[in-house]
């Protein structure tokens, strides 16, 4: 059964006020293509979430779809902040759960497994403890078998995780190549499952080598075929990132007005064709094509 | 033997400094920039056996280029392990077999505990940065840590704006008191100076003074109460091979080098 | 660093007492070879671990090695019963923690991750959590956020986890095909890892897909290169399992006397080498050759 | 419209009755012999989109042969996911997502509990079998299960020897107090009839006699009361189709539906 859709139709599977699982880490992997089309979809009232947040998470907080942030932190590396999530944090513009990366990770493996909750050793006597146990998401306690100080933390179920994949079959089954971060136990943890792809395979391509697959197909809600659609991230094996236009997007996220400048320029009132065409077209794209040896 | 040389920036000297810091065979965190080059060179030069750590879910890189940070490719390159952030952070951070982490800090406290979350802006307010991401969990459960910060009075602090990053927390046994299982910081590594810690205080004490910094530099640009020895080591300068490695095989194009 | 040692030299890291993680699943990825060494070598004491026992399992119960097993389940599938392991649960002769399997699994996760312990929402309402509370590895308890009931279950950290695998290179990275039941949690948790592989391979094989390495060299103890160290199980993509020999040694299991019988004849007293003479040599093993396309 | 044939084996039946018990789409475990001629059956007619989930760590495999058990590699040819037991187990039963186990049983009650443990031996003492492996998991998660047992007074008993797998334990309401999220037993499949459960009583009632069984014949091999309904249905037999899938397709060696 294809589960394969269009970018406008997986977008509708994310309704105001879902808790949204990010794909990406800083400039790696992020589902660019479909953060677009939620800005233009001015979806309102997310919470997201991410062990490091990136351009996709800046992005949606940028254009307001965000009123919570769940995460360890994020930046473009050293192309800059993520200027958009710091400003609406520092003005107390929206909610944040903020914790340690494998905190959140950890509390992505215990939806993803089922359990109400799971122990951590780390956050003890930091800063960071706090307002968690405020928020209702962690309490201190100790090792019932041994005393150990633990943190008890409670399980993240996103209402959806969104993935950007190198490969998938049309039924949706899934591979990543890389490192994976926190996407494992985001998508396993999602009610909902939407799929952002590189490239469509035959199924027999994926059942040859079925220990590479990420995600099954009867996890996946919603897929779709979209080159490039991670652009100006790197998508691993596929292409590097656009350094040109990280810098430009780095710039412009300083300030609100900037910001909203870019949005006009290559986010609103296009498609993903459009953009793409807006940020170089297939000249730009090609000097980006990953070198098979390095994978970048 | 080996010959040392009179021309060398001072982030030269801290990437030497922070290599000697790190052993043989250990598996360590390093962040990007001087730490990460740090590692490189320890790995051409006394530990070979250095194994690389990074957080995004990979172990044991071999880059040939150096890139902008943990998502970027060029840092993945040679790896001989790709999986997932729990896989790193899960099941060898918090399983207790890494042993050190190579961290920077916004600010740093007498006690080696750290910020990695937001500091103070002058026209009021807070400025909030890119948050510590795993470095809580790595200054909680690492066996050690080194830090690495900019020596400056309102970086070195008496009073953090946030303590993100446990070191000593606020002395002797306190860090065992919390519950925290990693040894804390073994060294911090300043642009002026090396800092150890004094056991009987749980305190940042100067350990070595980069050449041609003074006590009262040094006084003058820390932020909380320090003195300084009489008779203090200055750090050792580079080595002519070290500085060869460095500029011609780990940070050829001077990136992180060039000077502070 | 090359962490190729000989069988020998592997087996003694196995010390009298030591709780060791098995390798297999019913009849595949058995780490027959090591468990032939540690009845050769007569070591007594062993706790032994594995969500499903296989026929390393009772081999090692039959020759008076082990004093307590941590299981869900085992057989040689349909060839028949672990005859060993259940005589001696039926006497009394070995210490058990029967669970299910899964609560194997988790009790393996939470020692991976350094847990000192983790829920599960199966056991409730069984017979088989009274003798685990007593046992002092379970208790029964609610969520401190939801109040939803669960049972808590102490984490395993394993001595040593034995592991067959397809593919290591010299250092020890090491790569499994196929599904690996409870290997991944089991070696994670373990504070010494032995690898036998079917192959070692130069290091640019495994750096040319990292994405398939199960274990990184670093956490590996030694690694023995041991061609047809599984056999009679299957190991899959390399060689069926040997139905011939699994039904001799089903037979022989039923009693003790046909047990001690199938040791002198094919495992005491010889080595590797003589025990792949024994059950037919290459004219034997040619025939369970795995087709490519098919796996087995 | 399906044509109905004279002559099929008792085991056939059961397949037959098990593959329409097993619905489209459902995810579903099921354990070796009829239960995997089921699930098969069921994807040639109407589940062609019954996924079947295998604990060994691999999901939707299309086996061209069948083989021993789980840990059989003929089992696994054709998966579109291979990974770990935790992956299956973990992420999909104990998630909560998985809608069906289709298990054996050394001993069911009528309360649909059964025994994967052990049982009495004649001559005294126990006699142990290999365990439950993750049938209690299943047991304890699934939306629902199906058992399969044998239709003997020892095997349909009063009282279990061990409650490895809990069906409704007492009676009403018993899973939700116990805490088990799954849904529990929706069928149990003897060779002598199909047992349903009245929902006011939580206990088997029979369903539907296979063709040429009868009531005294039900009540004689069964070890619980047990009052079969005056107006009970008769199993439907196998369609020509379902019989010709049987032996052509799906058990062409006629393994396990030669006879019972």
């Amino acid at each position: 059964m294809s589960r394969l859709t269009s970018l406008s139709d997986a977008a509708r599977l994310i309704n105001d006020g879902d808790h949204v699982a990010l794909s990406g880490f800083s400039i790696a992997r992020n589902a660019m293509a479909l953060a677009h089309e939620l800005v233009r979809r001015d979806v309102r009232g997310l919470t997201i979430s991410a062990c490091i947040l990136g351009l996709e998470a800046d992005l949606l907080v940028g254009a307001g779809c965000v009123g919570r942030v769940i995460y360890g932190g994020g930046s473009l590396d050293r192309f800059g902040q993520l200027g958009r999530v710091n400003e609406a944090v520092e003005r107390g513009r929206i909610e944040v759960e903020y914790m340690s990366s494998l905190a959140v990770t950890f509390r992505y493996l215990a939806g993803s497994l089922g359990l109400p909750y799971i122990p951590i050793r780390s956050l003890l006597a930091s800063d960071l403890v706090a307002p968690l146990v405020a928020a209702g998401v962690a309490r201190e306690d100790r090792d019932p078998f041994g005393g150990e100080q633990v943190v008890l933390l409670r399980a993240l179920e996103p209402d959806a995780a969104i993935l950007h994949a190198q490969v998938a079959d049309a039924d949706g089954n899934t591979r990543v190549l890389g490192p994976r971060w926190d996407n494992d136990e985001a998508v396993a943890a999602a009610k909902r499952v939407i799929v952002l792809a590189e490239e469509v395979v035959e199924p027999i391509e994926i059942r040859r080598s079925p220990e590479l697959t990420l995600v099954p197909a009867f996890r996946v809600t919603a897929l779709v075929h979209v080159p490039f659609g991670a652009h100006p991230t790197a998508v691993y094996r596929r292409y590097d990132y656009d350094a040109e236009h990280l810098a430009l997007y780095a710039d412009a996220t300083r300030s609100q007005r900037t910001f909203d400048e870019y949005l006009a320029r290559y986010v609103r009132g296009t498609d993903h064709a459009g953009y793409l065409a807006a940020i170089g077209g297939a000249a730009k794209l090609a000097t980006l094509t990953a070198d098979p040896g390095l994978g970048y | 033997m080996t010959t040392t040389i009179e021309s060398f920036t001072t982030s030269e000297l801290m990437v030497v400094a922070g290599a000697r810091e790190l052993r043989d065979g250990e598996l360590a965190f390093v962040g990007l920039g001087i730490p990460q080059l740090a590692a490189a060179l320890a790995q051409r030069t006394h530990a070979p056996r250095l194994v690389v750590l990074n957080e995004i879910g990979l172990a044991d890189p071999h880059p040939v280029a150096f890139g902008v940070g943990n998502a970027d490719p060029r840092h993945w390159y040679g790896a001989s392990f790709m999986g997932s952030f729990n896989d790193v952070m899960g099941k060898l951070l918090h399983r207790g077999l890494v042993d050190v982490g190579f961290l920077g800090a916004l600010e740093v406290d007498a006690h080696g505990n750290a910020n990695a979350t937001q500091v103070p802006r002058v026209t009021g307010g807070i400025r909030r940065f890119g948050g510590g991401g795993g470095a809580n969990d790595i200054a909680s459960l690492a066996r050690s840590t080194i830090l690495i910060v900019r020596h400056e009075r309102r970086k070195l602090v008496e009073r953090l704006t946030h303590l993100t990053n446990p070191g000593f927390l606020d002395g002797p046994g306190a860090r065992e008191r919390g519950g925290l299982r990693g040894g804390g910081p073994r060294r911090v590594l300043t642009d002026k100076c090396v800092f150890g810690v004094d056991e009987s205080t749980a305190r940042l004490v100067v350990h070595s003074i980069h050449p041609g910094v003074t006590a009262d530099d040094l006084r003058e640009a820390t932020g909380f109460a320090l003195d300084v020895p009489k008779h203090v080591a200055t750090t050792e300068p580079p080595s002519a091979e070290e500085i060869r490695l460095i500029r011609e095989v780990i940070d050829p194009e001077r990136r992180y080098t060039k000077s502070l």
